[in-house]
């Protein structure tokens, strides 16, 4: 039997999302024309045989909440253990307004969830990254190197330096150093998922708040590399992580590729996500769509190329979408164009409208405009 | 555990009209329309109505139907009182137990589990037809005539209505007689299979049913003469709107080209979801030269070739260069580069084989020879050509009509 | 087929329910040994057939998202309506801290959520009463009247005037003017539920958010008098309100009335909570017990007398509780004595230790508290 | 939904032996230990164990155990994937359904249940006994020893040996004879009647098993006896801790009373919950001159007499002056005032009218015509005189043992 628990941070917005996150935390961004980022981990929590997952939330988790519903999505719906959302309980903030300051601010915030864990080991991760990870490989090396604490990283870089976390490995595994926000040849970047026992991680967890410390890459993997067997666990696979909107709009855009919709969706370990009972999608008599990836629910009557279509768009006849990501409920009306844009929920763009903006530098626009 | 009205849906129908599709499941679970299975629009149209408590009686691959089904949780029937039950032939101590012997005998032998209920009004429902009621509003005119049996009818026209049973109607629409395929008929009304009785009522006389050795225990030909017989408050509730028989080849592959116009069954209104279990899979993906008109596609298919006028279920794969018209590709169907499908059906899961030709348009053959082709499953061999109206089954053998 | 929607409103925090309301809100408060008040408003909205409910929090929810969950106990775990938990989505609380000021503001919060609303009526109801309510019979009474609004209210009064509404009825029912905070001989008391159709909702929301009016009993109920068609319902059974310690106690001690029980909790209509599977309750070989309430779970093996005793309560041999409340988890060590005592969850009081209240001033301990 | 070890629960049980008890309920449905049914202890340490998938294999009464079991939702067993399911004996097409014949052939007759789930192990479980397991560390064993069959075993007193299925382990134990209750017992080492076997193992002797016409097709008796001959490695799993049958009025009786003292199942730990299904009722209420001692009492219940050594289930009545001792009263039982009831199991809803007697201690009666009384249900007239080991059925009528 599978010995983890999953503790997903799904409490930060990262602030050059703009738009994407006015309303929402990253974790909750829709990505790959029917999922929101939380799925993804939540999804390989489960696929590893993860029965109970806590999703730590602080902010703006309204949309999060509404998508996560009672997890029965992810047959995480139970009396016992399951899906539970950790909004901050005892969390009085320090006296300050705003997010966690770290992972293990936010661990603090809920302790007394913590204390409760019926499994030997958890697995922290954060809720905003698209991959395909067999968690119980993870687990499994961590246990074969008996690890303190095991942490995912990939040797292929993928976040901006400035944001992320480096490790430096020995050849048979073992984190010599942590760097936080500097990249030097040679290390690993840090998929910030991470494997411990429960009882190490209470007891970071209090000696950390105790010592008002929150930033478990800081104060934990680098401040105490000599008094714990930090081990790495290399992951050559897919991995997206979004720190812009450049960033989402790149991501996308691989999807296009098949090879990476086969890494990330491989069928024996499905993504799950919220089911919204949309019918099949529509192509009209004179319809036209190349090298796209679309949704249930649309309704295509105009054009579409290389473009990524959430469920229940609607492209008039006549209208033409070209390397767009329009999320859920878009509806392009007839003779509108569009280029490089990235539309959220719900925005209507009226007939002979001209948006385009550059691969580049994609057109956002927020959720519900009417242009 | 008290209920105003349950739903009893018959879904043990053998379905032996449609061959090689339901030699490995019942008829309710065929998929239908992109996304469903023909089970999926009863049990939406009963929790869209307010009615949450459904006993599906099975019998012909009760397996397939109850992991279909599961706890109930995608038609939001996961309810700790009420709920979507499975309820095969029940063997009785030391007593052989049997298939039920006809509609009447199914829910009489299933009595008990009614009874848990103490229901009002029961709804009779089957699970063979693809259409969109609210069976509460069928419910209050019942209530509201005091009657003793609801019968959903259908307008159809003069010259169809002797292949149905017919009811004759007063100006109240009470029914005064009911003819199977009269010969002429003197009314349009088309019974539809859709019963509300009173329970009360029904429990009489499936007892009396039941006693009666010459019957054969069927709604249709023996339960509702007898009522009638006896005088009993009958009303026909008139049904207007799609209502489709899915029972042989060419009314299923009728019904599922009607789910291309806009103006059949309307699945967009959110008002009335029409829920399905399917497993998530991303979105659906077109090709650099795939070409889709006038077509239904659903999540996990890969196009790369061309589709028109078709249906296509989850995770279908139509390689470049083949080309597939008029058809109806189930779920994780692959049609191989240059392979060939027209006016056809294809099973879950069955694999055309690269330059294998499926079916053909009515034009080039002569009319009686034509139909709609039918593979059940399995591989169908590259450059094989399977003529129209012909049906291979998983091992690839013809299976005569 | 029963056409209502249910709205509960579980914001507010009665402020001299002190010590209890630390945290969470009174709709969280746990009473009658087992339940939490809200469980009383949502039990007999599913017992009068509401399929979707709606509860509105603001702020302190915590406890009351760890009640509720999923909403599976109360059979209301769907994924199409059921349960849903709403808090402050759209709400920017007009530069304000703190909970919403009225009903109106409220549901302006949750104004999306209502527009969603699929049945034709609304109820509207505090989470904060102990009441076994037909609101079927309700809204029969206020499609008979072909009302606007109906409003339910009583003829004995039951909570302190100045924090309660009173109407003005007509023999027939009609409702002629509504007081706030003032009661006069023979007006009748607001149990603060409301039925009224969903597009009169909307319109009233949509109105009142527009002028800044944010009570629904001061500027519907008061204001709108002439132009609405406003019937009472009267109820005559029992209903508890809690407006402070005192109330609190009065009304537990109450429950020891059998015939108030069987009013509470008639068996057709049950009230149902979360399920915790404990065991049953076991008395020792030497203890007593008289004239109290007690849910299971407990360890009985002292005395206990004209008290309730939530699940999980241990009285050791030797210890003696009198006239008290004693939440889950109470632990009262041998040679204990307690008398008018409410203990919330999880107290210790060592052995040998005397707590003394009085029936006017109950002592009242906070959560965990060890004594 | 590969699924690496899934459940098979036999509750198929009759339990002739409890008599009135299980006249209208299978065993696995009798309520126990104030708040539970025998087969919440195997379905709570199956989810406790991290096993999602159990069938549930009924035939006797399977309505009862259907509307007890729901979509699963009280044991966490409501699950899209796996969950727990009612197997009741499947009539085939065309043939007629029969009862299990042993409890192989019943799983047998459900292995293309198991075979959805593609396992690599199935668990056997059945519904009648009471303990608290945690079958993950018996299915470690079995993969640390690559066993085919892995056999749980409580060592019980040499004396009682030869009334058990004896299994004779080498200093591995591993499994080299099993002697059904033999005269001359070589251990004390005996069968719990719960196996892992490796599925693809279990499969083909069940195949085998089932061609053999002159097999009883039952575990014990034919299948286990198979694999060991065939020197198939076969591994007992010792268990330790609490484990009691309940196959009889007095084993009933003794379990229930054992539930008193708090050195048997310890049903309080939060880390191995028992789970199940019981309606809400508000907390019970002690009257003032309830006399409670040694007991434990339900939700729901009202006491306004006395009750000493005895299990309440939900929502009894013990009014004033009335008498309860070293008994069992199940669920919604009502004991008048002036009643008397003494070493008595009372089935779910009886009513002991005014001034009746039911049971009475051991001390005065010869032990011969001693025994626990019995009341099956429906109402006991006042002033009544149940004498001990004497059975009543819900009419009121003597049952003789």
């Amino acid at each position: 039997m599978n010995d983890m628990h999953g503790i997903l941070f799904a409490y930060s917005a990262g602030s050059r999302l703009q738009q994407l996150v006015e309303h929402r935390t990253t974790s909750s961004l829709p990505f790959a024309g029917r999922y929101r980022l939380i799925d993804f981990m939540l999804s390989n929590m489960v696929n590893s045989g993860i029965p109970d997952i806590g999703v730590i939330m602080h902010e703006n988790y309204q949309s999060l909440l509404d998508h996560l519903g009672s997890g029965k999505d992810w047959d995480l719906s139970r009396k016992h253990g399951g899906l539970k959302l950790l909004p901050p309980f005892a969390y009085t903030g320090n006296g300050r307004q705003g997010g966690y300051r770290g992972k293990l601010e936010a661990l603090s915030g809920v302790y007394s969830y913590l204390e409760k864990i019926r499994q030997e080991y958890v697995v922290l991760a954060n809720g905003d990254m698209a991959v395909n990870l067999p968690l119980e490989k993870v687990l499994k090396a961590h246990l074969d190197h008996c690890a303190d604490i095991t942490a995912v990283c990939t040797r292929r870089t993928r976040g901006t330096p400035a944001e992320s976390t480096y490790f430096s490995l020995l050849p048979d595994g073992r984190i010599t150093d942590t760097a936080c926000g500097h990249y030097q040849e040679g290390s690993f970047e840090s998929l910030d998922v991470y494997i411990l026992s429960k009882s190490l991680l209470l007891n970071l967890v209090d000696y950390c708040s105790g010592h008002n410390q929150y930033s478990f890459e800081q104060d934990v993997m680098q401040r105490m590399r000599e008094s714990l067997l930090l081990y790495g666990y290399e992951w050559d696979g897919y991995a997206a992580r979004f720190q812009c909107i450049a960033d989402y709009y790149t991501k996308s855009m691989e999807l296009l590729d098949p090879r990476i919709r086969q890494e990330l969706f491989c069928r024996d370990r499905n993504i799950r996500t919220r089911d919204y009972s949309n019918p099949s999608t529509y192509y009209g008599p004179d319809s036209s769509c190349q090298n796209s990836l679309i949704s249930d629910g649309c309704l295509i009557e105009g054009r579409a190329e290389n473009s990524i279509l959430f469920r229940s768009v609607v492209i008039e006849p006549g209208a033409t979408v070209t390397n767009c990501v329009l999320m859920q409920g878009t509806r392009v009306q007839s003779g509108a164009v569009m280029k490089y844009v990235i539309a959220d929920k719900r925005v209507t763009v009226h007939s002979g409208r001209v948006l385009i903006g550059h691969e580049t530098y994609p057109l956002a626009i927020s959720k519900g405009s009417v242009i | 555990m008290k209920k105003e009205c349950i739903a009893m849906l018959l879904a043990g129908g053998q379905g032996s009209r449609l061959y090689v599709l339901t030699k490995h499941m019942a008829k309710p679970a065929i998929p239908f329309g992109g996304k469903y299975r023909i089970i999926d629009f009863p049990l939406s149209n009963c929790v869209n109505s307010g009615i949450d408590t459904v006993g599906v009686l099975t019998q012909y691959r009760p397996l397939e139907l109850n992991s279909y089904i599961g706890n109930g949780q995608s038609w939001d029937l996961d309810r700790i009182s009420g709920g979507v039950h499975i309820l095969p032939p029940y063997v009785r101590e030391g007593s052989a137990g049997t298939w039920y012997k006809g509609t009447a005998n199914a829910i009489y032998q299933n009595m008990d589990f009614i009874e848990q209920y103490n229901p009002e009004y029961v709804l009779i429902l089957s699970g063979d037809h693809v259409y969109k009621m609210d069976y509460s509003e069928m419910l209050d005119a019942h209530k509201k005539q005091e009657a003793a049996c609801t019968i959903s009818v259908l307008e159809v026209p003069r010259e169809e209505a002797s292949r149905f049973g017919i009811m004759n109607v007063n100006e109240e629409d009470l029914i005064y007689e009911f003819e199977e395929k009269p010969k002429a008929p003197k009314s349009n009304l088309a019974s539809m299979g859709i019963y509300i009785f009173t329970w009360s009522k029904l429990r009489e006389y499936l007892i009396a049913d039941e006693a009666n050795a010459r019957s054969k225990n069927d709604f249709g030909a023996d339960v509702i003469p007898a009522m009638l017989g006896a005088g009993e408050r009958m009303l026909a509730f008139r049904f207007s709107g799609y209502w489709k028989d899915v029972g042989t080849i060419e009314s299923l592959w009728d019904a599922n080209m009607d789910m291309l116009s806009r103006n059949t069954l309307n699945l967009l209104d959110q008002s009335w979801p029409i829920y399905a279990r399917s497993p998530t899979r991303p979105p659906h993906y077109t090709g650099n030269e795939a070409i889709i008109h006038h077509s239904i596609i659903t999540q996990g298919c890969e196009i790369e070739g061309t589709v028109e006028n078709s249906v296509l279920f989850h995770s279908v794969t139509v390689e470049t260069g083949a080309e597939v018209r008029y058809s109806i590709l189930m779920p994780g169907v692959t049609v191989e580069a240059g392979a060939v499908v027209e006016y056809a059906i294809v099973a879950e899961g069955s694999r055309i084989g690269a330059g294998a030709r499926v079916g053909a348009p009515p034009g080039d053959t002569a009319p009686e020879d034509w139909g709609v082709a039918v593979v059940g499953g399995g591989a169908v061999k590259p450059g094989r050509v399977i003529p129209p109206k012909v049906m291979v089954d998983r091992k690839g053998k013809e299976v005569v009509r």
